[in-house]
């Protein structure tokens, strides 16, 4: 009878942690069936289209926050990977500017990616600094030098391998699509289904139990790092792509939607953690649901209004499931 | 004086012909996007409320989307339109991301008329004719100043705006005539964010780098509103030995400019509705079958000292004062 | 644990531990002063202290939430609020100066009250809590001056100018704001009984609750109590350029938090507390004046003074470290 | 006996200012459960640390199945057989029971992660070996504490390498029937010939469960037993402390009052119903009960942390209101919670603003704290309750389990509470502290305080209440009066069976 009790919470407490999704696809639902053109390949191409970026950047943020654990203050976060983004955009722009080569342009900014984790990594694990002001610092620090590199300028596109990311290319799907749904794949294949992955949410969930394991998780934080960097660096030429060339400027509004999309995860995931797949599916959904507001003509003015009300309840959904269990 | 006057029936006249214009254009039934590229700033936001309130006054339908400041959302924006379906779509502002979305809209059939923004993909770009704009404030700041002295300028979108680079351009080509003015490097930053506190701060810093008489003019080169601060840090170091010239020409601008003894001396008032609600227009005379130049130009209206400011202001249809 | 660090003479390592931050606070001022020499100028360092207060404000109210275990990323809303309300209240309703204040702060409280109502009553975590405040915040200033226009007062009154643009014996009155501030704070959060409280629930709620805390209360005011604070920060800002200008309150954000963990690094056990604030304010307001008066190009400025950002922090917190180590 | 399982001999650790080991031996065999007994401080952890490698000692011979090892280092160790199951949970709340077990001793297939083959070992070896049957995708938040300590030694045998295993206060967050369970799973890894350590501060279980006993005091092996009976608790104690033990619990000639606290009808709706007691002043009055029978939701429902559904509580006739904790604590009553580094402390804060958090009212003016007054009040709670480091300024994150608990103690001594609330007073409490903070209780108690013992040691409830209330599924089943209470019959009341096997008795 007890267990029967147990069962039934439990149920209950299923069905409120799926409410968060359950809002978000009722609301596109909505949209969908008031904005025309919404419900078609052409806006899902667009969706996903606009959603590469910050898909992108959630990966490395999502391995961060799963090795350095959730709580947002004292626990793992990368906020410096849009720099590192706009960062490795900027390197590549102005190399390719100068009439130098594509090969040798990616492999500057991948040095000077890396390095940037590098440092993040350094500081995070040896000097035990607090990641949200270390990366917040290194933020500040890499767009400052990416002003320095590009001086602030609108540098239009020259390579035409990084515009082809944009073109079609199969199944009637940009490259750049595919490109990054093949990473997606290999990254859920990375954080969820290999011992490596496994072990870097055990260090996030509970440090003291994961090094008795025998988990390295100094290395595997600091491994975090440098894959977060990694996936700045990719983003970068989705920013080239995307805006056909570098503006400056990007970087605030990647961090936001970021963030966003990661934590908003979290309240996706059953287990109520961040998960990379939960964070990409995030980045999407906040995707399709301000392109679905613009699409159907809400103020323009008041689309923050929306997203703030949707975030906070959505989570709140998820702290009241939480509390049900 | 007699300047202004025909600056002011130039507004007059080009109003009534609008009003002329009414009569037969008409975007009834039409779907018209309008992608502007933020609408934090002045300019952005009269542009984009001329734009929309042109396009519903003539019977069309708006989508409205808005970039928030930033370039790649702005130019995203315009595959949303795309996707959506509009029969035109109005771009106001934005830099070279945009291009491909234009050549896309293009390919679909969907013209596109741009405002501020220059493009080989659009039909029409209506804007202020910055060109006149550098150059007329150059000529103020020169004669404020008397032709010579030290002068220190606010520019950081020299490099990634067009428009920003002709006004700053062309101030900088204008003060070659006057050899004994000098530009202080480095130049100050402008940021959009919080715009004139941090041009208060930055100003403060310059003052107590250059003590009285070492420095003559402050210029903001792209728009007016880190003056509002450079004035205000003026105001509280007690620093009379400085001017302070800058273009867009803003209600809050001119305001300053029409106080006693503003040390805001110049400016370059644009009419940023009727440019919006022009490139609307043009959307009309475009269905309508007329052809359209590639640019249309909606005047500026150059204003020097406290009096034309305050003339301007009620001009402009800002209200009045007393 | 004397026998440790007890070796007597002279290490090089036992000055880092003590001073370290300190020090290099004193190596920056003093190369910005070889640099140009009007940097230690009375009227320049007055500046630093005049361009600092509104910031020190924020890093203040911020230093409270940090305090309770959280974090306010919609700091900048409270301020905004406090702006937009005083100057509408003036402008529109043609209220008198203390009464616009009082809306300011009013308006301030606002934001603190429904940070609350989402932390305390809905239990959802302070940065997304705040994160969500941000969003809506930031909406509800756009929606009211349609798309985000600054409203202009030039003829506010004289009472409320002097907020920021008065003086007392030459002191600026938003630096006597700011220092007012920081001293209610100090007692507030490290001499009171409430902020002891503040600070126990902050490192460990359930602990708290069993010693008889009123945990939720705690956390209404400070939410309520740091957006006011913030609110005065927009009234400073308000009348130093006589008009609200809609989100400008965002740009204090990174530093203020910054500043608050520069401050933290820099307590022996860690904890946010007001006089590392004040430190980490002050190094940051140096920093940027010092900057500005070596005559680098805009971009080289901002460049940097991130990676002094990076590196101040760094070695804080190196030094707390190894003071740990040594068991002090 | 064959070779040993392991053997440290003349271990020496030094720390500074401190040996914290002094040439200290202990060797254990293959096949039987080895008890290792000592007072906190007197080296059980560090020659655990020394095991394991974490440490490196500056004399000593360490070898493990005949072999010696030098230096030893972490991975050696494990590479040898050596397990330890630490006395924290340490496991991730929201990992699955399989994924627990495995961890970071994940199966790999072509594919990545073997799933299916991870989650059927690790069913079967919770069911064959340890005689749990849990499913292997259920998350660790929703198991009971046992449960989730089986996890954790299904975690560290799963891979069949072990020959000795470590248990580090195994039954320390545990109700007694689940304690039964973890007995059960040991047996069955002695009767694999597996040699186990057994650290544990119940001599109970120690007495029960092992096969021969190492005492450790000041740093040495002072005593080893090989012959254990029931009767050998008395004798653990006495090498524990180097002292004859002759009042382990405190002598009383206490008189309970009148009836003064009155629990009417309470019930939270889930895990308690109907509970009502009368106490008396200057009463110790026991409350028992294995995890759930509602014993835990009841202290945390009359403290105001659990929302209850009905029920009134009288003080003298008059509501008292408890309905939160602050409301309790303001009408002078106190809870020590079972939870000390959880709930009882504010581990990053120091020893003075510990024990000062409940009385800052009193020393303060304006709202601002009296800092003189308030060290006074602290060096005074410090001498009075025997605190150690004497410090006023100790973090107390960095104390032993018995001093945690007397500023814990100290703190609701300073507030002079009318109702003291201990629930599990003495977890992880070395002996002799134990005895001070019963006395300290004892004394409270004489000066007419009311007081609630809720407690899972039956022994502990023997030796110091005046009656004891026992709770079974959400109920009182019965109250004990004092000519009644001893072990066997507390014991068989609780479990709810009149045909127990005997308990050891210790002391």
């Amino acid at each position: 009878m007890q267990a029967n009790a147990r069962h039934q919470k439990h149920a209950l407490a299923t069905f409120v942690g799926l409410l968060p999704l359950i809002i978000f696809l009722a609301l596109l639902l909505y949209v969908g069936l008031n904005a025309p053109n919404f419900l078609t390949f052409m806006n899902l191409k667009l969706v996903l289209a606009q959603s590469l970026p910050v898909v992108l950047a959630v990966i490395g943020l999502s391995a961060v926050v799963m090795a350095g654990g959730d709580d947002v203050v004292s626990g793992g976060i990368d906020l410096s990977i849009p720099a590192t983004a706009v960062l490795c955009a900027g390197i590549v722009a102005v190399i390719t500017t100068a009439g130098l080569s594509l090969v040798l342009a990616a492999g500057a900014a991948l040095v000077a990616c890396m390095l940037v984790g590098g440092i993040n990594a350094l500081l995070v694990t040896l000097l035990r600094m607090t990641p949200l002001l270390t990366t917040l610092a290194m933020f500040v620090a890499v767009v400052g030098i990416n002003n320095v590199i590009t001086s602030r300028r609108r540098l239009d596109l020259t390579s035409d391998a990084i515009a082809s990311l944009r073109q079609d290319f199969a199944f009637g799907l940009p490259l750049g699509i595919i490109i990054v749904g093949i990473l997606v794949l290999i990254s859920y294949h990375l954080l969820h289904r290999t011992k490596w992955g496994l072990n870097l949410q055990a260090a996030g969930g509970s440090r003291d139990a994961a090094e008795i394991s025998g988990i390295r998780v100094n290395t595997l934080v600091a491994q975090s790092y440098l894959l977060a960097a990694f996936m700045g660096f990719v983003t970068g030429f989705f920013i080239l792509a995307r805006g056909n060339g570098y503006s400056p400027g990007t970087e605030d509004n990647l961090m936001l939607e970021m963030v966003l999309a990661n934590f908003l995860g979290a309240a996706f995931s059953p287990r109520r953690v961040v998960t990379m797949w939960g964070a990409v599916l995030g980045a999407v959904l906040v995707a399709a649901i301000s392109i679905g507001l613009k699409t159907i003509g809400v103020n323009v003015f008041w689309t923050d209004l929306i997203k703030g009300a949707l975030i906070v309840t959505v989570v709140a959904l998820s702290a009241i499931s939480e509390r049900v269990r | 004086m007699k300047k202004f006057f025909v600056a002011t029936s130039v507004v007059a006249a080009l109003a009534g012909s609008t009003a002329l214009a009414d009569d037969h254009l008409s975007l009834e039934g039409k779907t018209i996007g309008v992608a502007v590229v933020g609408t934090q700033h002045f300019w952005d936001r009269e542009a984009f409320n001329g734009a929309t309130d042109k396009v519903e006054e003539l019977g069309g339908t708006v989508v409205a989307v808005d970039g928030g400041r930033d370039n790649q959302v702005h130019a995203d924006n315009h595959d949303i339109l795309l996707n959506r379906g509009v029969d035109a779509v109005i771009s106001i502002l934005g830099d070279g991301s945009v291009e491909p979305k234009f050549e896309a809209l293009s390919a679909a059939d969907i013209p596109v008329f741009t405002v501020d923004h220059p493009s080989p993909h659009s039909v029409n770009n209506t804007t202020s004719d910055n060109y006149y704009m550098g150059t007329t404030i150059g000529r103020y700041m020169a004669d404020a100043i008397g032709g010579k002295g030290k002068v220190a300028v606010f520019n950081a979108f020299e490099n990634s705006l067009r428009i920003c680079g002709t006004r700053t351009g062309l101030w900088k080509y204008v003060l070659q005539d006057y050899p004994e003015i000098e530009i202080i490097q480095p130049e100050l930053a402008e940021e959009f964010a919080n715009a004139p506190e941090d041009a208060r701060r930055q100003t403060l810093d310059l003052l107590s780098q250059y003590p009285e008489g070492t420095i003559d003019a402050i210029h903001v080169s792209c728009w007016d509103q880190p003056a509002i601060g450079v004035v205000q840090a003026l105001e509280e170091t007690g620093r009379t030995d400085i001017v302070v010239t800058a273009l867009d020409g803003g209600p809050e601008t001119l305001e300053i400019m029409a106080e006693e003894d503003s040390p805001f001396v110049a400016n370059v008032a644009q009419q940023p509705r009727l440019i919006g609600a022009t490139a609307a227009e043009n959307v009309a005379r475009f269905f309508d079958g007329e052809t359209l130049v590639p640019q249309t130009y909606v005047d500026v209206v150059p204003v020097n000292g406290q009096a034309e400011a305050m003339e301007a202001y009620e001009a402009l249809g800002y209200g009045s004062l007393d | 644990m004397e026998h440790v660090s007890a070796k007597g003479n002279f290490n090089l390592r036992g000055i880092v531990v003590r001073f370290g931050f300190l020090i290099v606070f004193a190596l920056f001022f003093a190369f910005f002063a070889t640099w140009n020499p009007v940097f230690i100028s009375g009227n320049n360092l007055l500046n630093i202290v005049e361009g600092s207060a509104i910031l020190m404000i924020i890093a203040l109210g911020m230093t409270l939430i940090v305090a309770t275990g959280g974090i306010d990323l919609s700091v900048g809303i409270a301020l905004d609020f406090g702006a937009a309300f005083a100057v509408v209240a003036m402008k529109t309703y043609d209220m008198g100066w203390g009464s616009a204040v009082c809306a300011g702060l009013i308006g301030g409280s606002l934001v603190g009250l429904f940070n609350a109502a989402l932390v305390v009553g809905l239990r959802i975590s302070p940065f997304l809590a705040t994160l969500g405040t941000f969003f809506i915040g930031s909406s509800v200033q756009r929606i009211f001056t349609n798309g985000g226009g600054p409203i202009s007062h030039r003829r506010m009154p004289d009472g409320f100018r002097n907020i920021a643009q008065g003086d007392v014996f030459g002191i600026p009155s938003e630096v006597i704001l700011a220092a007012v501030l920081v001293v209610i704070y100090y007692l507030v959060l490290e001499r009171s009984v409430w902020g002891r409280r503040v600070h126990a629930m902050g490192m460990q709620r359930s602990a708290s609750i069993v010693a008889g805390i009123r945990v939720n209360r705690i956390l209404i005011a400070c939410f309520v109590f740091a957006s006011i604070t913030c609110a005065v920060g927009g009234l400073i800002s308000a009348a130093n350029i006589r008009m609200f200008t809609p989100l400008s309150g965002f740009s204090y954000l990174l530093d203020a938090i910054a500043a608050v963990f520069i401050g933290a690094a820099l307590h022996p056990r860690g904890r946010p507390n007001v006089l590392g604030t004040v430190a980490g304010v002050l190094f940051l307001g140096m920093v940027t004046n010092g900057l500005n008066l070596m005559g680098l190009n805009f971009n080289t400025k901002d460049a940097l003074s991130g990676i002094i950002l990076v590196s101040a922090l760094a070695l804080a917190v190196a030094q707390r470290n190894m003071r740990n180590a040594d068991g002090d | 006996m064959t070779e040993a399982a392991f053997r440290l001999r003349d271990i020496v650790q030094v720390f500074p200012g401190v040996r914290a080991l002094d040439g200290a031996n202990l060797t254990v065999h293959p096949g039987e459960v080895h008890g290792l007994v000592g007072e906190n401080g007197a080296g059980k952890s560090t020659i655990i640390k020394v095991l394991a490698g974490v440490y490196q000692p500056a004399e000593g011979h360490i070898d493990v199945g005949g072999t010696a090892i030098s230096p030893a280092t972490p991975e050696k160790i494990h590479a040898a057989g050596v397990r330890f199951i630490h006395q924290e949970l340490h496991l991730v709340p929201h990992f699955t029971v399989t994924e627990s077990v495995f961890m970071g001793q994940e199966l790999a297939g072509p594919m990545g992660l073997a799933t299916t083959r991870m989650r059927r070992a690790a069913e079967a070896f919770m069911r064959d070996q340890l005689g749990s049957a849990l499913p292997g995708n259920r998350l660790i938040r929703d198991l009971s504490p046992a449960e989730r300590k089986l996890v954790q030694v299904a975690r560290a045998l799963i891979d069949g390498e072990a020959r000795v295993v470590v248990f580090d206060e195994p039954t320390a967050p545990l109700a007694s029937e689940e304690v039964l369970k973890i007995m059960k799973a040991i047996e069955q890894l002695k009767s694999r010939g597996i040699a186990i350590l057994y650290v544990s501060h119940y001599l109970n279980e120690i007495t029960e469960l092992c096969d021969r006993v190492t005492v450790f005091r000041k740093g040495k092996d002072v005593a080893v037993f090989d012959e254990i009976t029931a009767d050998t608790g008395t004798e653990l104690v006495s090498a524990m402390i180097g002292r004859e033990l002759d009042a382990f619990f405190p002598a009383t000639s206490r008189q309970a009052g009148e009836v003064a606290l009155r629990l009417q009808g309470f019930s939270d709706g889930q895990t308690f119903e109907d509970v009502t007691l009368d106490i008396r002043r200057g009463e110790i009055f026991g409350i028992a009960g294995l995890i759930g029978s509602g014993r835990e939701e009841l202290v945390d429902a009359l403290y105001g942390l659990r929302r209850r559904a009905s029920g009134t509580l009288t003080l003298d006739g008059t509501v008292l209101d408890t309905q939160s904790a602050a409301n309790a604590v303001a009408n002078g009553m106190v809870l020590v919670p079972r939870d000390r580094r959880h709930d009882g402390l504010v581990l990053p804060m120091t020893v003075e603003e510990n024990a000062t958090l409940a009385t800052l009212d009193e020393s303060s003016s304006l709202g601002l704290i009296d800092r003189k007054r308030i060290r006074e009040v602290t060096q005074k709670l410090i001498g009075d309750l025997d605190i150690r480091p004497a410090n006023a300024r100790a973090v107390t994150r960095y104390l032993s389990g018995g001093n945690q608990q007397k500023v814990v103690l100290a703190r609701w001594l300073a507030k002079s509470a009318k109702i003291f609330i201990f629930d599990e007073p003495t977890v992880g409490v070395d002996v002799g502290a134990k005895s001070e903070i019963y006395q300290l209780i004892e004394n409270l108690a004489s000066e007419g305080a009311i007081i609630l013992m809720s407690s899972s040691d039956p022994i502990e409830l023997v030796g110091t209440c005046d009656r004891v209330a026992v709770m079974m599924r959400g109920e009182v089943r019965t109250i004990i009066e004092k000519d009644a209470l001893n072990v066997d019959h507390l014991v068989a009341m609780t479990t709810g069976a009149t045909d127990m096997p005997e308990v050891a008795h210790a002391g």
